[in-house]
């Protein structure tokens, strides 16, 4: 199951964060990607309504901040979950049993790649390398490293990440 | 699709001097240094196939279906990416070659629909002509793989549909909107397989920043951009230049017909003055031309209170010809008096003063740019010798400095705007002075270093603080000046701008523009090197219009900026011929080229060409034929292509002028609101039903083509002559390529204007002479037209309308982008999908102490009159001032206007009114009942959506 | 012609050339642009006003029209 | 007395709980009243025993590894402080074979020192070389990477000087030196390594090539999935800025020099260099077509060096030892030393700095030790997932540029990934071309759809359709993508993809057989 829950429009509050965010970095040069970083920070997603409020500040239109938004996979347009298991699914991890970690991982959380629990737990994300190929199959809980994780270690880590976690 | 007879080079054409020489496939070609391969074989006559090339685009090598090979570097360049290079050998076929552009096509075919046969560029698309060339009949991967089709096509444009399924990611489109248009609009989203197309934040095209110019629709490859008319009636057979009908750009054009039906406007690519752009009025909105509103038969009555009476050519022309026959021997010759209009052909204008000055024997005679650019003409006649724009538009591409002053050419002058934009994202300054933040003030990419947010009316306040500023500061050109200018004059002015009266500082209470702000601005103009100034209206539409002219004609020549590229003093027109109806001498006190009638050796010219007396004493101009008419010593007008009663000011005393006249005759394509006051109408022909010259605001003369027979049968120029006939003063033109060689004849700077040679160089920018057989590109080079420059004391005297406790807001007037004018073409077509009413646009602070938010009705009263609208609450304006359009005749807004004009040339103040603003509940019964009867006419020129893949 | 129409008219362009410090040769040139702009009816009508008193022209206006 | 004792904080060995070590190691040595100074180093890179933990004592720094939060109190109790025996003690490092025969000179001060301490840093050999560059003045420093033979470290494997050279030469103006760091082959590691644990040569590398070359600003583009890195190369700049090694007048210069850490977002495009340009300036990571080249028009225009974290990292080296020393390393055209990262089912994997010229096989069993499985390695992958694969038959092949283009396969990023014999190169085949899908950026058609096509045909192959077709069909795509694509994602994806339909054919085979 996943949620695939359409965000909420966003409050005064986030907008002023958003402005903030951009009044900080607007003499940068190109900051547009350094913006969308902490605004998704700060806000866990960049919502839609972003894409105005940054493309005003920054003068550019609305499509070019929507096309840059959409082109990088690390800018996630509704929030994830509490926590974002990423798995390595590149080679050095699969010649590791990195394949046999990943159907684990979906059949414990019962999501797939880029999905979310049913209770907003764990985002399952799938990452291309994490630079632990010499401890593959390697795995991160936010920003949290694990290497050599089998899947017993898998769910060893859920738990303690407080994922609830489908028997 | 580009214009169907265009021959695509696939690359732009570089900007270079000297040449290569190549071998292509074993023959030795030589072109252009910094030539693309792609080019250069094309150039040759060969052909290379390609997809996201165009030759209106930069390179952009994605699409990799124009791969060749290059002796001596290794793999297989891409053509449209690749320069030439000295005894480069190119190989443009090979089977090595073929096989990868194979494979290529065979990817994109693996997910594009294959029925070409019922898609809408059949024939006409390139993918279709890639794959056929290829022999790539189908893809074998294509079985149920990834796909990215299946997504709904968004028909939410009125002009043209985006099926998504047909896109093959070219990025034409996104590049066409960025370089072309400029409004970057468009965008990539996603990455790798599942990019695509996307209008603003993935939204239907008439939510997103689009502003339909209709570059994306021409730039795509395949018909995922497909207009929607050719979708109705068919694929175009044929293509005719033209030049377009609206603004004082002039963009040449393409008309693709079917049978005589219009079915495409495409800008023509070879156009000069706008490089194959256009805009959304231009390229899509034409439908007027054949709207159910048209006017098919004269009509005439006795009196305007009767019904109209459909008669025969012959009986509108005797009938008209004898009422002005009975009221010149009545009332005298000069009782009666004729229109010129800026949307008729030089041609026609030509022959109705013609009219008036030898049929009817008055100089009774003037013209629409009375109530636009007439401070301009005599502006820059009286400080430069010349009534017209010293530059070329392709001049702004050399500028480093771009000052534009009452003007906002995005929404007025689209394709100008869209080359400008080029230039200030390549870095040029730019300077704003307007009462509202127009769109350049800020728009993406694009910010004004300076925006002077002057007070409506202030303008010579303003050039006046700048000119201190030039002048005290060091910062004028005085070589210049004192070499090229009377040196009397200059350091006269120098001396009264210098006064601390016209500091900027001394300025800043009257035009509420910061006194730094003004003196950063006159420091980057003059700074320049190349500091060009654009303006428009909101110079010329004020009780001091012309004494602005002079004042930026001064500030230019005070700091050399005039007389090379990248420089100069260019008036934006507002219609397509308002320079041509002008240098037409439709002026009441001038002939063709600017001569004033009293002068004696011009008028025996005249008279032994014409062979006819005329008058050497200045006519009426419009203004002061209303004034005649009430007090009835002037019965008769004869009006072409002119709406009085919705464009001038003050409406209800035009309405009592017109009324209080025996004959009005109106020639127009529609019952426009004058007819209503008509005794005679005529029906008139539009721009796409004659042959002709428009002469746009570079001066530039170009071609105005027949594509199909006048709807009434005549042309608007055989309605004159045939006038002129009954008149008893015959007139024999079997073409209006005579009348130009009449007019080449009697006017010094037309010499060498033929429509022969206008067949071969395209277009020509007068004086066009012995001086100068091809044309004059930039005026004024070396010395001044009138000799030395001359300088004009420019005392800022402010208008009589004030704000007042009673009145304390200043309204002032403008242009949508949508709309035209009054509104008479655009509101019958299908534009009015983006704006159908005019709005009072109102600063917040304004609308708050009102109680008036956004979308209410509101009151506006001035001393004039009053009139009823929907409020738009905006940050564009400063507080103090509102904005409106007039576009709609059921707005009123020249019932509001003032009798105020220019105290040289009458040109109305549209730019300034004291007006209150108040909530109020609805539209006056009046207004309700225009915009009733409007709707009722209403029959859109096109469906709102259209769903082709069901049906076509 | 409505009179005070003209009037204003003809303030308005003696308004433009009071800057000129020479009174007469301002005087001139507003003579000079009535002449090359004004339509006969409109120059008489003004001229006739003068002569009834000349009531709303300004000093310039009215040195203007004295010399038609 | 105070014990000095070293764990690493390499993600790499917080990855095998370095963390839980060094905590346990804190809470027990005061539990036995014992005061330590624990000291945080980057990883030696022998990551088969991570954690790893060094204690200082008379006879050295002893090693002790793989030591766990569980091994720490029984290793207390055992002296582990005073550095003595237990089966987990390795002695000094530096005299551990697997470390011995390595040739460090841009890994020297990794595992040494606390990557975050200027005076380590200085004392270990730092800002030697930018002196000698200030020294010997801009084109000279030029010459001197010139001479040393350098080629970058990234994949490409450009001449280092050339590029340089080339910025040097255009007008006078803004330039930039830009540190690609977004190291996103698959088996590679050493740019995470050297930022974690030397960030500072990173810094040195970066200003040496500014003062070369005229630049006044770098931007070091690093990809988002190294939190750690971000972190300590923050922090690193900040304390060069703090030294004024960073700034208006760089080591008291007139030369003035500043970096900005910009992250990524999850784009192995980003990694070509025309891509990462657009994302630096803020934009869609697309492909830039060349010519012009970076060096010439590059980031926001400007004439723009473009090197790898291991290009910069070893330019201190090559300017603080003199050209000649470092050509002296290596053969042929590949000279110096290549920090090789072994990776995926081996024994023993890490990080292996040496001059070029040590064979597959050496490496696989040498230092890798076979594999971790205990199963024969069958195929190694080199040079991140563009790379071809390498049947055992081709295991003799040096490690060198030239050798491996020889044989078809590139050197890449110098990541080595084995794969033992149950390994199915069709899944891999298939799976270079999905990955290639999932990053093309999709400016160019025969990567934006050839990798979905190729991946489709691929699985078509191994669900027994029509085998033989498709085997042709994909040869067919790849032959098209590598010919036609824009860039070398599209370009090199083929690689793998043909290597392994070559040497593997029984995989496809297989299914060949089956249908």
């Amino acid at each position: 199951m996943t949620a695939a829950e359409a965000p909420k429009p966003i409050s005064q509050a986030q907008k002023d964060e958003i402005l903030a965010i951009v009044a900080c970095h607007k003499d940068q040069p190109g900051p547009l990607i350094e913006i969308l970083h902490d605004v998704q920070r700060s806000l866990g997603y960049v919502p839609a309504e972003a894409v105005p409020l940054i493309a005003g500040a920054l003068n550019l239109s609305r499509a070019e901040v929507h096309g840059v938004v959409s082109f990088y996979h690390h800018f996630r347009s509704a929030p994830h979950g509490r926590r974002v298991l990423r798995l390595c699914r590149a080679e050095a991890c699969q010649s590791m049993n990195g394949r046999a970690l990943e159907r684990h991982a979906m059949k414990r959380l019962g999501i797939g790649f880029g999905e979310t629990t049913v209770d907003r737990e764990i985002t399952l994300e799938a990452v291309y390398c994490l630079g632990l190929c010499a401890c593959s199959p390697a795995a991160m809980i936010d920003e949290e490293v694990h290497g050599r994780v089998t899947p017993e270690r898998l769910d060893e880590l859920l738990k303690r990440a407080g994922a609830g976690v489908r028997p | 699709m580009y214009s169907i007879d265009h021959k695509d080079l696939g690359t732009p054409a570089p900007a270079s001097t000297g040449t290569v020489t190549l071998d292509i496939d074993g023959s030795t070609v030589t072109v252009p240094a910094g030539t693309s391969v792609m080019r250069a074989v094309a150039l040759a006559g060969g052909h290379i196939p390609k997809l996201c090339a165009t030759d209106s685009l930069k390179a952009f090598g994605s699409c990799r279906v124009c791969l060749v090979e290059i002796e001596g570097r290794k793999g297989f360049p891409a053509s449209c990416t690749t320069e030439v290079a000295a005894g480069m050998k190119v190989r443009t076929q090979s089977p090595r070659i073929q096989k990868l552009r194979r494979g290529v096509v065979e990817l994109y075919v693996s997910d594009h629909p294959l029925d070409c046969d019922t898609c809408p560029a059949n024939g006409h698309c390139e993918l279709q002509d890639a794959a056929a060339e290829l022999g790539v009949e189908g893809s074998r991967y294509a079985n149920g793989g990834a796909s990215q089709r299946g997504v709904k096509q968004d028909a939410s444009n009125p002009y043209f549909v985006f099926n998504p399924d047909l896109c093959i990611v070219c990025s034409r489109c996104v590049r066409a909107c960025d370089e072309t248009q400029g409004t970057l609009a468009l965008t990539i989203e996603g990455r790798g397989f599942s990019s695509r197309v996307s209008a603003s934040q993935h939204q239907p095209f008439l939510e997103s920043e689009c502003v339909s110019c209709g570059a994306c629709v021409e730039a795509c490859p395949t018909a995922a951009l497909t207009e929607k008319l050719p979708l109705m009636l068919g694929a175009p057979t044929k293509a005719v230049s033209t030049t377009c009908g609206y603004c004082g750009v002039g963009c040449s054009l393409k008309a693709e017909v079917k049978e005589e039906t219009v079915v495409r406007m495409v800008p023509n690519r070879a156009g000069t003055a706008n490089k194959g752009h256009a805009c959304v009025k231009g390229r899509f909105a034409f439908g007027y031309a054949t709207h159910a509103d048209r006017v098919r038969r004269p009509m005439i009555r006795k009196r305007i209170t009767d019904p109209w009476r459909e008669v025969s050519w012959e009986e509108a022309i005797s009938y008209t010809a004898s009422e002005f026959k009975r009221i010149q021997q009545k009332y005298g010759p000069n009782s009666v008096g004729g229109i010129t209009s800026s949307r008729c052909t030089n041609e026609e204008t030509f022959l109705v003063q013609k009219l008036v000055r030898a049929a009817l024997g008055t100089n009774n005679v003037d013209t629409c740019a009375r109530v636009c650019h007439s401070a301009t003409g005599y502006g820059l006649k009286h400080t430069l010798g010349e009534s017209a724009g010293t530059q070329a538009f392709t001049s702004v591409m050399k500028a480093d400095v771009v000052m534009l002053i009452g003007a906002n050419p995005t929404d007025g002058h689209p394709v100008f705007a869209s080359q400008l934009k080029r230039r200030l994202r390549q870095g040029a300054t730019l300077i704003v002075i307007d009462p509202r933040v127009i769109d350049l003030v800020r728009t993406p990419h694009i910010e004004a270093a300076a925006h002077l947010q002057l007070r409506p009316g202030t303008n010579v306040a303003v050039i006046n603080a700048l000119a201190h500023v030039v002048v005290t500061e060091g910062l004028a050109n005085d070589a210049y000046a004192e070499e090229r200018c009377e040196g009397d004059t200059y350091r006269k002015w120098k001396a009264f701008v210098s006064d601390a009266r016209n500091s900027p500082e001394a300025m800043e209470a009257i035009s509420g523009v910061p006194a730094a702000l003004v003196r950063k601005a006159a420091r980057m103009y003059a700074a320049g090197p190349n500091s060009a100034i654009y303006y428009g209206l909101g110079v010329t539409e004020h009780s001091q219009g012309t004494t602005m002219v002079m004042g930026i004609a001064n500030i230019a020549m005070a700091t050399g900026n005039l007389g090379r590229e990248g420089v100069g003093v260019s008036p934006l027109r507002g219609q397509n011929n308002v320079q041509g109806a002008c240098d037409m001498g439709s002026f009441p006190h001038e002939f063709s080229g600017y001569r004033h009638v009293s002068d004696a050796a011009t008028r025996s010219l005249f008279e032994g060409a014409w062979n006819a007396t005329l008058a050497s004493e200045p006519g009426l101009r419009i203004p002061n034929m209303f004034e005649a008419a009430l007090d009835g010593s002037f019965r008769a007008l004869y009006i072409q292509g002119e709406d009085f009663v919705h464009s001038d000011p003050n409406t209800n005393h035009v309405v009592a002028a017109l009324s209080a006249m025996e004959c009005v005759v109106v020639q127009d394509l529609f019952l426009i609101e004058t007819a209503r006051y008509a005794h005679v109408f005529l029906p008139g022909s539009s721009f796409l039903e004659k042959d002709g010259t428009f002469t746009n605001a570079e001066r530039r003369i170009s071609r105005v083509r027949k594509v199909m027979e006048p709807l009434a049968g005549l042309a608007d120029w055989e309605v004159t002559m045939q006038l002129a006939q009954a008149l008893g003063y015959p007139m024999h033109y079997s073409h209006p390529s005579e009348i130009m060689d009449e007019i080449a004849r009697l006017t010094p700077t037309f010499h060498g204007v033929t429509y022969e040679k206008l067949e071969r160089l395209g277009s020509i920018q007068w004086p066009c002479n012995d001086a100068a057989p091809d044309g004059t590109p930039t005026m004024h080079v070396g010395a001044f037209v009138r000799g030395k420059g001359k300088f004009y004391l420019t005392e800022y005297i402010a208008t009589s309308e004030r704000s007042t406790s009673r009145f304390p807001l200043l309204l002032t007037t403008g242009r949508v982008l949508y709309q035209y004018n009054v509104g008479t073409q655009t509101r019958r077509t299908a534009n009015l999908a983006w704006q159908e009413e005019d709005r009072l646009d109102i600063h917040p602070d304004d609308a708050e102490d009102r109680g008036i938010a956004d979308g209410d009705w509101v009151g506006v009263t001035s001393r004039t009159g009053d009139m009823v609208m929907r409020a738009v609450v905006s940050r564009r304006m400063t507080p103090g001032v509102v904005y409106t359009t007039f576009h709609f005749p059921e707005s009123g807004v020249n019932l509001v206007t003032t009798e105020n004009s220019d105290w040289a040339t009458n040109c109305p103040e549209y730019k300034v009114t004291a007006v209150e603003v108040v909530r109020v509940g609805q539209p006056e019964a009046w207004q309700a009942r225009i915009r009733a009867e409007r709707g009722a006419q209403r029959s859109p020129a096109l469906p709102t959506a259209c769903s082709h893949r069901d049906e076509c | 012609m409505n009179v005070e129409r003209l009037v204003a008219m003809v303030n308005d362009i003696a308004a433009f050339f009071a800057s000129e410090p020479d009174a007469d040769a301002a005087a001139e040139q507003v003579a000079y642009h009535l002449q090359k702009f004004w339509e006969p009816r409109m120059r008489s009508e003004i001229q006739r006003c003068l002569e009834q008193g000349g009531v709303g022209l300004s000093p310039l206006a009215r040195r203007g029209v004295e010399r038609l | 007395m105070t014990v000095t004792v070293w764990i690493s904080r390499d993600a790499g060995a917080l990855a095998l709980g370095a963390e839980a070590t060094a905590q346990k190691l804190l809470a027990a040595a005061q539990a036995a009243g014992t005061a330590i100074r624990l000291r945080r180093n980057g990883s030696r890179g022998l990551y088969w025993l991570e954690p790893l933990l060094e204690v200082e004592c008379a006879a050295g720094r002893i090693a002790y590894g793989p030591v766990t939060a569980k091994d720490v109190p029984g290793l207390i109790d055992k002296g582990l402080l005073r550095g003595e025996a237990h089966p987990l003690r390795l002695g000094p490092i530096e005299a551990h074979p697997w470390f011995a025969s390595q040739q460090r000179l841009t890994f020297a001060r990794v595992g040494r020192i606390d990557p975050l301490d200027l005076d380590d840093y200085i004392a270990q050999g730092g800002f030697r070389g930018l002196r000698r560059a200030l020294e010997i003045g801009s084109a000279a420093t030029v010459n001197e990477v010139l001479e040393s033979g350098l080629r970058g470290r990234g994949g490409a494997a450009f001449p280092t000087g050339i590029k340089w050279q080339t910025v040097l030469k255009q007008p006078a103006g803004q330039r930039y030196i830009t540190c690609n760091a977004d190291e996103g082959d698959s088996g590679t590691f050493s740019d995470r390594m050297l930022m974690e644990g030397d960030p500072f040569s990173v810094i040195e590398g970066m200003i040496i090539a500014g003062v070369a070359v005229g630049a006044t600003r770098g931007y070091i583009y690093l990809r988002v999935e190294y939190p750690h890195a971000y972190q300590v190369m923050n922090a690193a700049i900040s304390a060069a800025r703090k030294a004024a090694y960073l700034g208006t007048d760089v080591c008291g210069s007139k030369h003035a020099f500043d970096i900005e850490l910009r992250l990524g977002a999850g784009a192995y495009i980003c990694g070509e260099e025309t891509s990462m340009l657009e994302s630096l300036e803020g934009r869609r990571g697309e492909i830039r077509v060349r010519p012009p080249l970076p060096a010439e028009k590059g980031l926001f225009g400007a004439p723009t060096v473009v090197n790898n974290v291991v290009t910069l990292a070893t330019v201190p080296v090559v300017l603080a030892q003199g050209a000649a020393a470092y050509r002296d390393f290596g053969q042929a055209k590949s000279r110096g030393t290549l920090p090789l990262q072994l990776a995926g089912n081996v024994l023993r994997g890490g990080l292996i700095e040496r001059a070029f010229g040590l064979t597959v096989r050496e490496l696989l069993y040498d230092y890798g030790g076979g594999s971790a499985s205990g199963r024969p390695i069958r195929a190694v992958q080199i040079g991140g997932p563009l790379g071809a694969y390498l049947p055992e038959s081709q295991f003799d092949t040096p490690l060198e540029y030239e050798a491996l283009s020889a044989i078809g396969a590139m050197l890449g990023h110098g990541g080595v990934v084995a794969f033992d014999d149950t390994v199915d190169m069709l899944e891999m085949a298939k799976y270079a071309m999905e990955f290639c899908a999932i990053e093309s950026c999709g400016k160019c058609t025969p990567c934006r759809i050839g990798s979905v096509r190729g991946a489709e045909a691929l699985g078509k192959i191994a669900r027994g359709i029509n085998p033989e077709g498709n085997c042709s069909l994909v040869e067919e795509l790849c032959d098209t993508m590598l010919q036609a694509s824009l860039c070398g994602l599209g370009g090199m994806a083929p690689y793998p993809v043909l290597s392994a339909m070559k040497h593997f054919k029984e995989d496809f085979a297989k299914r060949t057989a089956a249908s």
